[in-house]
């Protein structure tokens, strides 16, 4: 990684002043509640760093609530260098709803500041005044939210924006970038709503450039394009768009429903469909029936849904059908937490099959890995004629961040294996072959018939319940499972490789240990990690080596029971340091580095 | 009373000329000799040779039940699926493919019990599948239990004091749906069935035919001929075009009607797909 | 185990002659097809074994198919010591239908017999006459059966009962005892029945004794009581309504349909009440709700039913409602084979839940635990208000046995936690306790209120999503699992307490790994095996002990994937030696023998 | 047009006396300011009432959404399950406990979508239970997709094309399962939303009420003013005791009829376990 230069974001006309303190990463907290457009100050001030090729992350927290008082808060955090977490606490709180926001000054680090909208003295009750509980070493910087926002737009609405112009000017973030993002956001509802908007703005820099000088400022690199931004979802559904989906079918569910929409808007483009059918058993039978008539096909749920799918998806190993359900986890068990985040649901996933029911699981942990991940989801389910688990998860599909989207590659990775022209006339649905897969005919197609069946059945596809039937046949299926390993992307090993302590994780989690092995190295621990998208089947030579290489092994998730460290205890019989982190928000890279140190303090002693 | 049993599909096999659905592959039906629901297969066999449908582009679909195995004695591609849902695969093949011509069949218990919830979405989305529902009252494939169609009061192996549910009426059931067409039949009429599901297959949009269709092994009260006790055919000036009619006939319990209770034309689903895609040609978003 | 006595059980009037082979223990096959009465001659052995005192087992083996010409057979083991498994091999094969019995003349043990209906020479093409098949090793007893049942009842009908006759001349057993098993069957028919039965019975009894001298014996111990017989699916209904279940909903499903139905039969004379509802997902809620309102209640299904119950049960552990869930294995995956036994369930059993889902999970070993065992099960759930998963399958539930049923013991073991009266005022239904089970309040009793939901909560029950409460519930319901450690049968140790080979198995395979295990004992080799019905909790220091005291670990078990051992590597670190055994089948008690002793060579060496 | 808002709940709440089950406990609604569903909230609160209905002996029962938050704002016994299953767990609550009131409140997904498979079987074996049914034609709690009874043609956010599915209707759908009480009633008439629950929940049998309850915050298609344009009071001469005729006015889309539909007396499902209980007590196998 570079080191970061010292050019700075500063507009050129106001040189940067010694006075300024140096920001290496930013992190941005709103908090507020309905109506107080938390959502949109992040996406202006999201879309601003990214214009400025910024590297960010967004992370939205909403109240269960359907509408009413619930608290939301949006953060976004923002450098020249690449943002692998949302970090451990923030730079700036900016309080939109005072009393709502006064338990999130603990999350503001030392040095820290906070945007908090002053009044009269006295209007308040000292226990609700945001102002009354910043303590000595956070910058308070008050601002008349209230008065100037009325100033601007005549109402009470506003307030957010306003703040936005204080934040600017006291981060000496530039100006026209935040102007660009308000005529795009507000440009299209009317030339009214873009004035009041950029007034409000220029009222609240302006307030604080008369108020404040002190100021921060933040280290950058030197070559800045502007960014695209995707969150997890978005990355997802046009990964999939752009794979030759055609068909998707599902049930509406937090925090996955995005998905769905996004193909029921694109797919009809390209002559696919979506539909919205009455219940997850419905979602997986449409998807599974259009995979069988020869057509790329989807589905995407949380873990209620998914779990209503278990049977089906034994239908999928047993019958061959190939199938792609991608689980956005959120916190269980049961309706459980549906606006929080976990990584729940991976014994489901694995296991929830009833009798010997192997599938693939697997989980992506960047943005990135939802467009490519669910690309090599569609080919696996379709080259090996088997349903795919993609677990993705609520902090993961609903993150916003910059990233790359890679152009089209490896187009014919997978494909169906046909039967030849001279294997027709004894076509067998299920021949036994190598790699365990049969070469498959689909309706239309001349040259043979079968019937599909969850039955036990012979290579024709009837039904037979003979030992020696379902030996051969379990085995094909098993099978499969191992020939896949040509086509999956090898586990790599990211950070220190010479390290003793080797961490193993999954899904979204990897961003945060990789700022915390980061840290850590800062204190001067050095760590590895090994990166795998495929949780099932795996590269199982990368795991071994991994861990002979590593004197201890630390596996980090976000749940209760250590479902990972399970799977790997069983399969590689390590014994683990398990990391079960409690769920509802993002992992703290600070802990993942505490824990790295303690490793090897255990190591060294 | 003259019972259709395997002889008369080996006779229709022997019959058959190649490469038409109504030859069914190496598998014989495994169904006790009288069972109901051999008159839908033989309904079947003929039905795709009127209406010359090769058998690469049929699709059978079923769920779990004796009936379920259906798509095995047929020619064509099968998807012998799980209880109940025959329906929401059939859903899947229609929309990714709608040139196939999709034929679902299931029993009572599948389609009525497990699979009860998907069936009002595919009749009510109009789309274009044909499903047969074969009827017998019970649970014949786990030998003998009550089904939400049997007869309040009817012992069964589940209900030794009697069935003290009400039975649903499929026929109802599909009107109420929204079904674009609907036939009621009785396994023992051999030539309507025939008629029946050629009709229902022929017919473009959600056809459904309720095939009364015995269990000659486990179901002791609702029997060949009970049910010729209480059918008639439809009155000879009846017109299937007014819904409320339709359900009027369709829920009366003497007689019960057989014959055509209902048709209209309709937009399909795939129909609507269509002109959502022309609307997209013509929109500069495309 | 008291050595066998000398004692016969032939008829005092014949004596035992010197050239009678003696057998520790027979096994008889009866193999027919749809209509040769092949489950009547098992249900009329094993009755007049049963009567006589004998320990016995049945297994059945149905086609695929629902009628038609499928082949079926029935085999009775019996032994005057105890009968663990279906043993290997059978000792006698009555053929009813020649031809489809040929395949399993390769069962039959060398010294064995087989007795096949006898016709004229060149009647049948050599290929299908199963005389033409019975090798030097094996006695040949043609009987001609037709000719026979034609004399005694007029028909074809009766072969069966002929072949009876001579199998209890073949093998010396009493008379008396055959013709009032035939008086119990026929008997309620009409006397006629009776009669001509008796008469075909006796027309083959005769027949043996005219033309065949030789003859066998059972060795038998010397005090024997009439015993009942049950099968696993008997023995587990009524041990339920034994004790106080008072609800039960389901939905017919191959092989657990039969506890539905005889809940079905005795509830109501009990007020209690049975209900055949619209599927599994409508019959897990009906016992939820009934548990809820304070009834014991349940459910049975296979693996199918049980994945679709897998939302629900994620709300019961949520919600803290007990339930009971009966899954009576059958082969897997998807429909499987719906007729043929496999141990495949119980990943979906331990981790078929969204989210961190903690549920018991129950295995009994035999007919007595399937009676004993659901019965604790019942207790455990309304206890620790939670879901009990109750592994039985097929073998187990289908299979009859003698067994000896425990008067009712512990009544009140485990009992519902009531509030005090003095709680009330503050009645929280989630209170968090050291046990982490809550007192309980039901519907229509006084004191408190409260909304159960399948939402995160607070002790009071209202949804919440903060991170500490998150975690002190999920610790609350991980707790319970602990706790109820006081409750659970202690893990047995069984075999030689000293050997360092230790086997783990579970379920209905236990038979046949002690029967292996006595094998392996006969030649020399020393082992035990710990047999516990408690899948999850365990009583983990005995699991820990066990295997601290082993040099080698076995685990048998019929699935492929070996879901148990996986469980156990996990758990407790352990390598075990992994017999994954195909499913269909009973397992073979000499393929463990031969692993014990192949594991002793390999420790010797 | 006086939307009813939570000030109308609060009011409610003031007027309460205690014990009583129309005062809901520590959580207030948590449903938008308009939103359709306080109106058969506070038909349950006064219903409970004017029945006096002891609270310790009232469960109400729902399934998940917006709607599905309803047990919570009452006092009693509740059970909030999951998508869909209120159903099913009432009739296990109802056949275990019988003396029992027993109320399922649950949204038009959540009982004609996920749950359309469980409706069929409560109403057709006249579980005595009250199920109200909160038909906003949209899913609220995740924010605005299509539901199956969504007009055809409505964008939402799953349909941006528009709704290609013709909708279900569930007042006919109750008739047609056999429902012994069924009634329409518009979230904006409070009082006869009263007085509807209240004769649902004194009816013995499976009692249903749908409830025109538009959702403000998402649906911009089915409104108080767009149901308030086509809704009229079934005619003065109606008598709801004829099932074809209940149908024809139910299905009758301009106008669209409030008010009770159908009503009949049946024995209920626990009637008939007693039936078998009096017949086992005479038995000798007892
Ligand atoms: C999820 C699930 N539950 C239960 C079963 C067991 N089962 C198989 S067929 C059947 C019912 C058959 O009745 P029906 O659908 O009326 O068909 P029929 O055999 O009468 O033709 C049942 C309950 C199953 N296969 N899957
Ligand atoms: C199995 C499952 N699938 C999906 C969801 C997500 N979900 C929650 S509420 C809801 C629909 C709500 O619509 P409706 O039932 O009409 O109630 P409303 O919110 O409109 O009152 C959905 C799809 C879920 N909780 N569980
Ligand atoms: S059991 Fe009944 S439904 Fe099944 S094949 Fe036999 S007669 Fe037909
Ligand atoms: S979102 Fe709609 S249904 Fe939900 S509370 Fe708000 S108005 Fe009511
Ligand atoms: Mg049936
Ligand atoms: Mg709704």
């Amino acid at each position: 990684m570079k080191p970061p230069s010292s050019t700075s974001l500063a507009s050129p006309s106001k040189p940067a002043g010694g006075t300024k303190a140096k920001r290496r990463d930013i992190s941005v907290r709103f908090c507020g509640i309905a109506g107080d457009g938390v959502v949109t100050c992040g996406r202006i001030l999201a879309g601003a760093c990214a214009s400025l090729g910024l590297d960010l992350m967004v992370n939205d927290i909403f109240s269960a609530e359907i509408r009413g008082k619930g608290k939301s808060t949006t953060t976004v955090r923002f450098s020249s260098r690449i943002v692998h977490s949302m970090g451990d606490g923030v730079e700036v709180l900016v309080g939109l709803a005072g009393k709502e926001s006064i338990e999130e000054i603990k999350d503001v680090r030392p040095g820290g500041c906070v945007i908090y909208g002053s009044s009269i003295p006295g209007d308040l009750p000292e226990d609700d005044s945001l102002a009354a509980h910043v303590p000595p070493n956070i910058h308070g910087f008050g601002v008349p939210l209230r008065k100037l926002a009325n100033q601007a737009t005549g109402s009470n609405q506003g307030k957010n924006i306003v703040a936005m112009g204080a934040l600017c000017y006291l981060y000496s973030l530039p100006q026209e970038a935040f102007i660009e993002q308000l005529r795009k956001n507000f440009g299209r509802k009317s030339s009214r709503a873009l004035e009041v908007n950029i007034k409000a703005f220029t009222l609240g820099f302006e307030y604080c450039k008369e108020h404040y000088p002190l100021s921060f400022e933040l280290e950058v690199l030197d070559t800045l394009e502007p960014r695209p931004l995707y969150t997890g979802n978005d990355a997802l559904a046009h990964g999939a768009l752009d794979w030759g989906l055609k068909f998707f079918a599902g049930y509406p569910i937090t925090p996955a429903t995005k998905i769905m929409e996004i193909c029921a808007k694109e797919l009809p483009k390209n002559g696919g469909w979506t539909i919205q059918v009455e219940d997850e058993i419905a979602a997986i039978s449409n998807v599974m029936g259009a995979f069988f008539a020869g057509k790329r096909a989807m589905t995407s749920t949380a873990g209620p849904g998914l779990s209503l799918m278990s049977e089906m998806i034994g239908l999928a190993v047993m019958a061959e059908i190939p199938a792609v359900i991608v689980d956005v986890q959120r916190g269980g068990p049961a309706t459980g937490m549906p606006t929080k985040v976990e990584q729940g649901d991976l014994n489901i996933a694995l296991y929830g099959g009833a009798g010997d029911c192997p599938r693939v699981v697997m989980a992506p942990s960047t943005v990135r890995e939802c467009y490519t991940g669910i690309q090599l989801a569609l080919d696996l389910a379709e080259k090996y004629q088997t349903p795919v688990i993609f677990l993705s998860d609520l902090f993961l599909g609903q993150r916003m961040v910059t990233t790359s989207i890679p152009k089209r590659v490896e187009r014919d990775r997978c494909t169906r294996k046909k039967p030849f022209p001279g294997e027709l006339g004894t076509y067998e649905r299920f021949k036994i072959t190598e790699d365990g897969v049969s070469p498959l005919l689909i309706p239309g197609e001349e040259g043979g018939f079968y019937t599909i069946t969850g039955l036990e059945h012979t290579p024709s596809g009837n039904p037979n319940f003979e030992s020696n039937v379902h030996s051969m046949m379990t085995e094909k299926r098993y099978r499969k499972m191992k020939a896949m390993c040509v086509d999956l992307p090898p586990a790599d090993v990211l950070g220190d490789k010479d390290a003793l302590i080797g961490i193993v994780t999954w899904g979204s989690t990897l961003g945060s240990v990789v700022e915390g092995m980061e840290l850590a190295r800062e204190q001067g621990v050095k760590s590895k990690v090994l990166k795998s998208i495929m949780i099932n089947p795996q590269h199982e030579d990368s795991f071994r080596e991994f861990f002979a290489s590593s004197a201890r092994i630390i596996v980090p998730e976000v749940n209760y029971e250590g479902q990972y460290a399970a799977l790997l205890k069983s399969r590689y019989g390590i014994q683990p340091v398990e990391m079960h982190i409690s769920a509802v928000d993002p992992v703290s890279p600070a802990k993942i580095a505490n824990r790295i140190i303690e490793v090897q303090d255990e190591l060294t002693h | 009373m003259s019972l259709l049993t395997k002889r008369h599909v080996i006779e229709g096999l022997q019959r058959a000329k190649t490469n038409k659905a109504q030859q069914h592959r190496d598998v014989l039906p495994t169904w006790c000799p009288g069972c109901g629901h051999f008159t839908p297969l033989q309904g079947v066999y003929e039905a795709t040779e009127r209406l010359n449908i090769h058998p690469k582009n049929l699709v059978l679909v079923s769920g779990i039940g004796c009936s379920g195995r259906f798509p095995f004695f047929v020619k064509g591609f099968g998807f012998h699926s799980l209880h109940g849902r025959g329906i929401p695969v059939a859903t899947g093949i229609k929309i990714a493919r709608p040139e196939l011509t999709v034929v679902v069949a299931g029993g009572d218990g599948d389609g009525v019990g497990i699979g009860g919830g998907h069936f009002p979405h595919a009749a009510r989305n109009n789309i274009d599948i044909t499903y047969l529902l074969l009827d017998n009252s019970i649970y014949g494939l786990t030998k003998g239990q009550v089904s939400p169609t049997s007869p309040f009061g009817m012992i069964s192996a589940t209900t030794p004091y009697g069935n003290i549910g009400y039975p649903l009426n499929p026929s109802t059931l599909a009107l109420t749906y929204g079904a674009t067409f609907v036939a009621r039949v009785f396994s023992r009429d051999r030539d309507e069935c025939t008629e029946m599901v050629t009709q229902a297959i022929a017919h473009k949009g959600f056809s459904f035919v309720h095939v009364l269709s015995p269990c000659v092994e486990f179901n002791k009260f609702v029997t060949y001929g009970s049910i010729r006790e209480t059918i008639a055919p439809l009155p000879s000036d009846y017109v299937p075009d007014d819904h409320v009619h339709a359900i009027q006939y369709a829920e009366s319990a003497s007689p019960v009607y057989h014959g055509v209770l209902f048709k209209t034309a309709k937009p399909t689903y795939s129909d609507h797909m269509q002109t959502v895609f022309e609307k997209m040609k013509g929109s500069p978003t495309n």
